[in-house]
């Protein structure tokens, strides 16, 4: 009997769901077990960073990274992980984008720092302590893990072979780009483990949608009573679900919450925002500057809408850093 | 030439030629400097420099390489696709390329004629070649598509343009709708008397060809009508056209003009708008007695059984059996199919109370020179005779050149005609009166067959000239019935004020006042004073840039009655040209959706303006209809899940631009 | 790289044709066409050596210098009329002649004496007849009506009512003064000047050649305006109007500003019931050239006296953009001698001699200089039984009081 | 293979004055408006600033938002779209969509700290270039003024060199 493939997950900075989401496999994980040797898995079982470390370039066959890239050791582990990797799968849409903490990059290190261990109501620091790589306490000097301005996908780290999309993916996401992975054939490097059409087509209140929508208000979902059979853009719901990437059998649409773009744009899509923004915006109901104006305010938030999953993925990464202060989004 | 910088000697490669343009790219852009980056970048397998691309030798040169060198991608930098990307896309398709493997840099229009620093310039060269490099990698082959010229051509205004435009399509066989806004054809030509510099009446030349379009077999007139729509585009216009009740029939009118003897109004009361309202007419009346159709009309303002319904209706009674009188007849909505479209909508005269200091509608004996084209005219309301409004015999008349033309506070540009018909109106008054004629000039204007001849004639016959711009009009204090015009004359360097009885304004030219609602409807644009763009202003004078519109006469710009017969010739070539061809070639330009990739969002379908856009009912995925798409490209950035593509303007293909223009940072 | 479009030059030079190339009206210059309208229309263009379009002529055959040494441009009124009509758009009034007039009193062998007094009297007293600044308020004393003088009672106020020199000084132009604060009171404005603290605005001063001292009166009005707090400026006089249009902007003058004339006209629905008395007059109006010509207020004077009951309103054979001017501005309104030792016609009479040819009663203007010249020019021409001289202000008082 | 940054010593920069700032400007203009101003505004031998690269399309509705984030991304400092007066567009209704999509653009630009003067949108006709002329030299002089947007660059910098808190 052949060697087993090797296989390993890690987790980056993202919430873990990801992680849950292979265990959601349900009986299926033993299948997975029961394919594969996994030979690194942190979350889930004992290893330590010199297991890794100790083991040949090259020897496992896929590694699963979930989470974006923020700090310096999960860059690290990110270069490890690639080099002991035959391939190495971007897990999640932090890992793919950026996901939602690459929301991040819409601030910089120090007004994060601030909000979070300074300002924040529930924050008890009196000597204003901030997280810094040596620390020393009571004689004792550690180091920590180094925190970068920016939120980086995995791909803008070290070079990522495949991408399997959501937040998290869904079973059956997973399942079927683990099937295509150990089957024979490889998809072209770079490939989403997905299909390639617009949530659109899987949505079942697609033809709900009129042929001509033109919109005159965005409104938030609750402010509306939402009817359960009706395409939620044709109510005035800001769906990411013509700009996203299909396959999640649309879980929001059917929980009757629109899509919030978590699988990210098409192939041939570079930037899900701009393409959702183009989409929308063509839609609005008017020819005058105003009243245009007057629609669009409608969307308070345009980057944390359109680009709530792929903020560090998209084409302009971040928000432009120039040591101002940065200020969130008032939402109206 | 320099020899090639063939570096990359491999077939599948790039060229790349730079073109001097003369002097005209290489006194500003480095094209030897060009050319050998050109070589350094990706994929160029040969660059080169040429004097002018666009000759015969240029485009050999091209061919060659790609036989020799086997090339299979072009870059061409030199003047602005509008001119030569054709003459390109033919040169590369002869030797066997398909036609859209080349990319066309704009290195002149956009940057040597509007940079004078070498440097820069140069390096907007590079860039812009880079771009164009990485563009043309990734370009597909297509094919023109090919749509049909209806034959039926549409000619819109019935002046002298109009007319002579309709006259030679419909000699040459195809049938022409001709479109008047007036109750008759003939326009300004037809209110002139004598035409400069020959002296011809002007109805003499004029009566016979518009009574030859009344006659002519392949020409559909409709006067009192107006295009109010136009559809579709090259080769097959559909165009709704609006006729307003002129409540005689015309078929049934015979012109023997009897009801206007009959008319209850013994005497005419009404201001004639062809006599500029210098004489009167009835309600019921034929605008002159060579008008065509030669028909009859009732003007609805002033005809008593409009305004009352009370009338004896003498003008009915004695039609009688002829029956052509319908004062119900209702307005008429045609549609039309066409293949061209002439425009020949003329000029209006520039309005002389816009400057007030010249005292036009305050001073009587202040006249436009169109008023007085009807006060010299024998058929006009004075008979020929030249009498001021109070009945005297103007013993000095003063004629003020560039009223409304060359001047900042009215229109900047030389209305062309004035001096001449200003020296013809001095002569024509030398002639049929004692009266003293002094001309106002600034610049005396005569470039033209036989003009400077005229100017020296009337010279010689005594008219003064005074070099000098008029800058106050207004009544002698020792004499009330006199005007004083007031000027410098700048050659003798003194101020003189002229006691005149009249005062004659040549009035320039001006675009309609609805020019710009004409342009909207017909889909082509105006040049900065209002006039009717043409496509280039030299090689393409009476072309527009919507293909199948052309232009004629004073609707694109001030000129003569030469001029004007010749552009309407030119235009009426233009039109025979296609429609002889058969079909016209399109660009490729349209997008299509990918269909396996489309997810049915129905995004794409309201933003189509030409309704080209269905939703395939079983298939649920958007459908772009080809032939009804204009290649706009809105839909294509408007999908959002980049599912519709438009054919030389791809996403990859903008993005390479993008890239390629900003990649060496 | 295109230069930042500046309407003037930077400050004094010597004009050239190099350097008018440093602005684009300058540049303007080398288009006219030699057409002579511009010294056609000058209402002096047949006494001066060098009209303006022989000017223009010499400067682009740098012939200047004969054009700066003689006293031509001394005949120039900055009445707008050769601006106006330009075919070629080339702003002789407010940029060239300026310009070269400032050259002019630099090269000028003797400045006439009368024109000197002015414009010293201007920079030691702030107006040019000399009076003293103390008594700039002085009208304010005898008129029948309280007015609040902002150095005294610096509250904020709505409208800071600009008055201008000769509206302070002249005996008749005190009486337009007090006109114009019943009208104001009548219409409940609130309003305040600033007696003591105001100087002329200077725009004559600027036209006439002088343009540095148009700029020390441009900063010490600024100071001023800056001390206190009001909504916005109303002034009686179109010159001064003018100058805070245009040549203050540079000093950053930014507040609402309106023209006596037409700020009345705004608040004519509130006026008209006020207007009782029937007037039995023929009125004829005269333009002010800067108020008109440069300004394009033509029709808001018009409505004002249309609006008093009884008055016909004729129009003279000049009117509007063709006004002919009064002879007053750009330093014409102290040159008076100088032009009658040249033998020049009054132009103030010239007008007077239009107006009294309407047959009109009265001769309304809006403009402080107007009235002192008109009414002398019509005494000189013996045509006081026939006509007076009145300013609109006067005239709407006349009625509100019933007195007509 | 990398393409080298042409061998020239920058945009402009001539020897007697110090070398300042040149915005590197990318323009998309409609075919029948805007690009024909341009070519307007090289037969009447107009000058304007050359830091502008124009990119030809059939009408600005085809602007996808992603090129506009695609140029600011690869290094433009500003971003001209010009396209036919409302109303008066080729395709009827193109620059609408147009309009909106700034609109919209311009909002989430703000949001991402890049300086509203970098992204313009101009109608502008064949027949008018000098408009083209002023527009293209007042963005220029604006976004000179801004300074350089080093997106990019910036943030690849800061990754390398980060000093890590």
């Amino acid at each position: 009997m052949a060697e087993k493939p090797k296989v390993a997950f890690y987790w980056c900075a993202s919430c873990g769901g990801c992680e849950e989401a292979v265990v959601d496999l349900a009986e299926a994980i033993l299948d997975v077990i029961a394919a594969v040797e996994i030979v690194f898995w942190p979350v889930a079982m004992d290893f330590k960073r010199k297991d890794l470390e100790a083991m040949p370039d090259g020897s496992i066959s896929a590694t699963f990274l979930n989470g974006a890239i923020r700090t310096t050791e999960q860059a690290e582990m990110a270069h490890l992980l690639r080099g002991k990797s035959k391939l190495l799968v971007a897990l999640g849409s932090c890992s793919h984008l950026g996901g939602i903490p690459g929301l991040a990059n819409l601030f910089d290190r120090e007004s994060l720092f601030k909000a979070v261990y300074l300002e924040s109501p529930s924050t008890v620091n009196f000597e204003a302590t901030l997280p810094t790589a040596r620390h020393k306490d009571d004689g004792h000097e550690v180091e920590l893990p180094g925190f970068y301005n920016t939120v980086r996908p995995l791909d803008q780290v070290v070079d990522v072979d495949y991408y399997i999309p959501g937040c998290p993916p869904t079973p059956r996401i997973f399942r079927t780009a683990l099937q295509t992975l150990l089957g024979g054939e490889l998809p072209p490097k770079g490939s989403v483990l997905a299909p390639d059409r617009a949530l659109c087509d899987e949505c079942p209140r697609r033809d709900t949608k009129p042929e001509h929508l033109s919109i005159t208000e965005f409104k938030r979902p609750q402010q509306v009573l939402i009817d359960e059979e009706k395409c939620l853009l044709a109510q005035g719901l800001l769906c990411m679900g013509p700009a996203t990437r299909g396959g999640c059998e649309a879980l929001c649409i059917n929980g009757n919450m629109p899509c919030t773009g978590c699988c990210g744009p098409t192939s041939r899509v570079r930037d899900q925002g701009g393409k959702i923004l183009s989409s929308l915006a063509s839609l609005v109901d008017s020819k005058e500057d105003a009243e245009i104006d007057r629609i669009l305010a409608t969307i308070p938030d345009p980057v944390g809408s359109f680009y709530r999953y792929s903020l560090p993925g998209s084409l302009l990464r971040r928000k432009k850093l120039d040591g101002a202060s940065v200020q969130a989004p008032t939402p109206t | 030439m320099d020899p090639a910088n063939t570096n990359k000697a491999s077939t599948g490669g790039t060229g790349v030629y730079v073109c001097h343009c003369g002097t005209n790219i290489a006194g500003i852009v480095d094209v030897h400097v060009v050319v050998e980056y050109a070589a350094t970048l990706p994929s160029v397998a040969i660059a080169r420099d040429y004097k002018y691309l666009c000759s015969t030798p240029g485009q050999e040169l091209i061919k060659q390489d790609i036989h020799e060198h086997g090339i299979d991608r072009v870059v061409v930098a030199a003047c602005s696709p509008c001119l030569h990307e054709k003459t390109f896309r033919k040169a590369i398709a002869d030797a066997g390329l398909n036609p859209y493997f080349v990319q066309i840099v704009n290195l002149r229009e956009h940057d040597s004629w509007v940079h004078t620093d070498h440097t820069a310039a140069t390096q907007k060269a590079m860039d812009l070649i880079r771009a164009a490099v990485r563009r043309v990698r990734i370009h597909k082959p297509l094919n023109p598509k090919r749509v049909s010229v209806h034959p039926d051509v549409l000619v819109v205004g019935g002046g002298i343009a109009g007319i002579h435009a309709a006259l030679t399509l419909a000699d040459a066989g195809k049938h022409v709708y001709l479109v008047e806004r007036d109750a008759t054809i003939g326009g300004h030509m037809a209110m002139f008397d004598k035409t400069f510099p020959t002296l011809d009446c002007a109805a003499c030349i004029l009566t016979p060809k518009m009574t030859a379009v009344q006659a002519h077999p392949k020409i559909t007139l409709w006067t009192l009508s107006e295009v109010t729509q136009v559809d579709g585009y090259v080769g097959n216009y559909k165009v709704t056209v609006k006729r307003k009740p002129r409540f005689v029939l015309e078929d049934a009118c015979v012109g023997c003009m009897e009801c206007i003897e009959a008319c209850v109004y013994k005497q005419a009361k009404v201001p004639d708008e062809f006599n500029m309202y210098l004489g009167k007419r009835k309600p019921i009346y034929i605008p002159f007695p060579q008008a065509v159709p030669q028909v009859v009309v009732i003007d609805p303002e002033t005809c008593i059984e409009f305004k009352s319904g009370k009338c004896k209706k003498t003008c009915v009674e004695v039609c009688a059996d002829r029956k052509a009188i319908d004062f119900h007849q209702p307005e008429k909505i045609e549609t039309i199919d066409v293949g061209t479209i002439i425009l020949a909508t003329g000029f209006y005269t520039f309005n002389a109370k816009r400057i007030p200091y010249y005292g036009y509608g305050t001073y009587p004996n202040v006249y436009t020179a169109l008023e007085v084209e009807r006060l010299v005219n024998s058929a006009g309301p004075t008979g020929g005779e030249i009498v001021l409004r109070d009945g005297r015999r103007p013993k000095a008349v003063g004629i003020v050149h560039c009223v409304g033309s060359r001047d900042e506070n009215t229109n900047r540009y030389c209305s062309r005609v004035c001096c001449m018909y200003s020296l013809k109106l001095a002569h024509l008054i030398k002639e049929r009166s004692e009266a003293e004629v002094f001309n106002f000039y600034i610049d005396m204007r005569t470039p033209g067959k036989g003009f400077e001849e005229f100017y020296n004639r009337v010279a010689e016959e005594g008219t003064h000239f005074i070099r000098g711009r008029v800058a106050d009009i207004y009544p002698d204090p020792q004499d009330q019935g006199r005007l004083l015009m007031c000027a410098e004359d700048t050659l003798m360097g003194v101020i003189c004020k002229v006691p005149v009885d009249m005062v004659i304004l040549a009035t320039g030219l001006e675009p309609q006042p609805d020019a710009q609602e004409i342009r909207r409807r017909f889909h082509i644009t105006c040049s900065m004073e209002g006039f009717f763009l043409e496509r280039h202003p030299k090689l393409a004078p009476v072309s527009t840039f919507t293909d199948g519109v052309f232009l004629a006469g004073c609707c694109q710009g001030p000129k003569d009655i030469p001029d004007t017969v010749a552009q309407a010739g030119a235009a009426a070539a233009e039109a025979l040209a296609l429609i002889d061809a058969g079909y016209v070639e399109q660009e490729p330009y349209t997008a299509s959706v990918l269909e396996e990739e489309c997810s049915g969002c129905k995004t794409c379908i309201p933003i189509c303006p030409y309704q080209a856009i269905t939703l395939l009912e079983d298939k649920k995925k958007a459908n772009i209809n080809e032939v009804l798409c204009k290649g706009c490209g809105t839909c294509v950035a408007a999908c959002p899940s980049g599912s519709i593509q438009q054919n030389f303007f791809e996403d990859q293909e903008i993005f390479a631009e993008i890239e390629g223009l900003l990649s060496y940072a | 790289m295109a230069t930042v479009a500046s309407p003037h030059p930077p400050g004094a030079f010597e004009i050239t044709l190099e350097n008018l190339f440093s602005f684009p009206q300058g540049r303007r210059v080398l288009t006219c066409l030699q057409c002579g309208t511009c010294t056609a229309t000058c209402p002096y263009g047949v006494g001066m050596q060098y009209p303006p379009r022989r000017i223009i002529g010499m400067l682009r055959t740098g012939q200047l210098e004969k054009v700066l040494t003689s006293d031509s441009l001394l005949s120039c009124v900055a009445c707008y009329a050769c601006t106006a009509k330009c075919p070629r758009g080339i702003e002789l009034t407010t940029v060239l002649l300026p310009l070269l007039k400032e050259q002019m009193l630099l090269s000028l062998p003797e400045v006439p004496s009368e024109l000197q007094r002015a414009l010293e009297n201007m920079l030691r007293y702030g107006n040019p007849m000399g009076e003293s600044p103390r008594k700039r308020a002085a009208w304010a004393k005898t008129s029948s009506i309280p007015i609040r003088i902002l150095p005294e009672d610096p509250r904020t106020t709505d409208v800071l009512w600009f008055v201008e020199c000769y509206t302070s000084y002249h005996p008749r132009g005190q009486d337009t003064a007090r006109a114009t604060a019943k009208i104001f009171q009548a219409l409940g404005i609130d309003f305040a000047i600033l007696g003591n603290e105001e100087k002329c605005a200077g725009e004559c001063v600027r036209l006439s050649g002088e343009p540095g001292l148009h700029n020390t009166l441009m900063e010490y009005n600024m100071q001023v305006f800056r001390k206190y707090k009001f909504n916005s400026i109303v002034t009686s006089c179109p010159h001064a109007y003018d100058a805070f249009r245009y040549s203050y902007r540079t000093a950053g003058f930014d507040y609402e500003l309106r023209l006596a004339t037409t700020f009345l006209a705004q608040h004519l629905e509130a006026l008209r019931p006020m207007l009782r008395g029937k007037a039995g007059y023929t009125v004829t109006y005269h333009d002010s050239c800067c108020m008109g010509r440069h300004n394009g207020f033509y029709e808001e004077p018009r409505t004002l006296l249309q609006a008093i009951p009884g008055i016909k309103l004729v129009e003279m054979t000049h009117n509007r953009v063709n006004t002919i001017c009064c002879g007053g501005g750009g330093g014409g309104m102290w040159l008076d001698t100088y032009y009658k030792a040249k033998g020049y016609e009054r132009l103030s009479e010239r007008r007077v001699k239009e107006a009294v040819a309407t047959g009109a009663d009265v001769l309304a203007v809006a403009c402080p200089y107007e009235i002192s010249r008109f009414e002398d020019a019509v005494k000189v021409l013996g045509y006081d039984k026939r006509m007076i001289v009145r300013d609109i202000t006067e005239l709407l008082v006349e009625s509100m009081e019933g007195e007509i | 293979m990398p393409e080298a940054k042409p061998n020239s010593s920058g945009a402009a920069a001539s020897a007697t004055e110090a070398p300042r700032f040149e915005p590197r400007i990318i323009a998309f203009f409609c075919n029948w408006c805007t690009y024909l101003a341009a070519d307007l505004a090289g037969t009447s031998r107009m000058k304007y600033a050359p830091n502008v690269r124009v990119i030809r399309i059939m009408c600005s509705g085809r602007v996808d938002p992603q090129f506009v984030l695609d140029a600011f991304a690869q290094g433009a400092d500003g971003v001209l779209i010009g396209g036919c007066h409302p109303g008066d567009c080729h395709y009827q209704e193109g620059n609408y969509k147009t309009l909106r999509r700034y609109l919209l653009l311009k909002r989430l630009l703000q949001q991402m700290g890049i300086e509203e003067e970098r992204l313009r949108l101009e109608w502008i006709s064949a027949s008018e270039a000098d408009r083209l002329r002023n527009a293209m030299n007042d963005m220029v002089e604006k976004v000179r003024a801004l300074g350089p947007l080093h997106l990019r660059s910036a943030e690849e910098e800061v990754f390398a060199e980060e000093v890590v808190v």
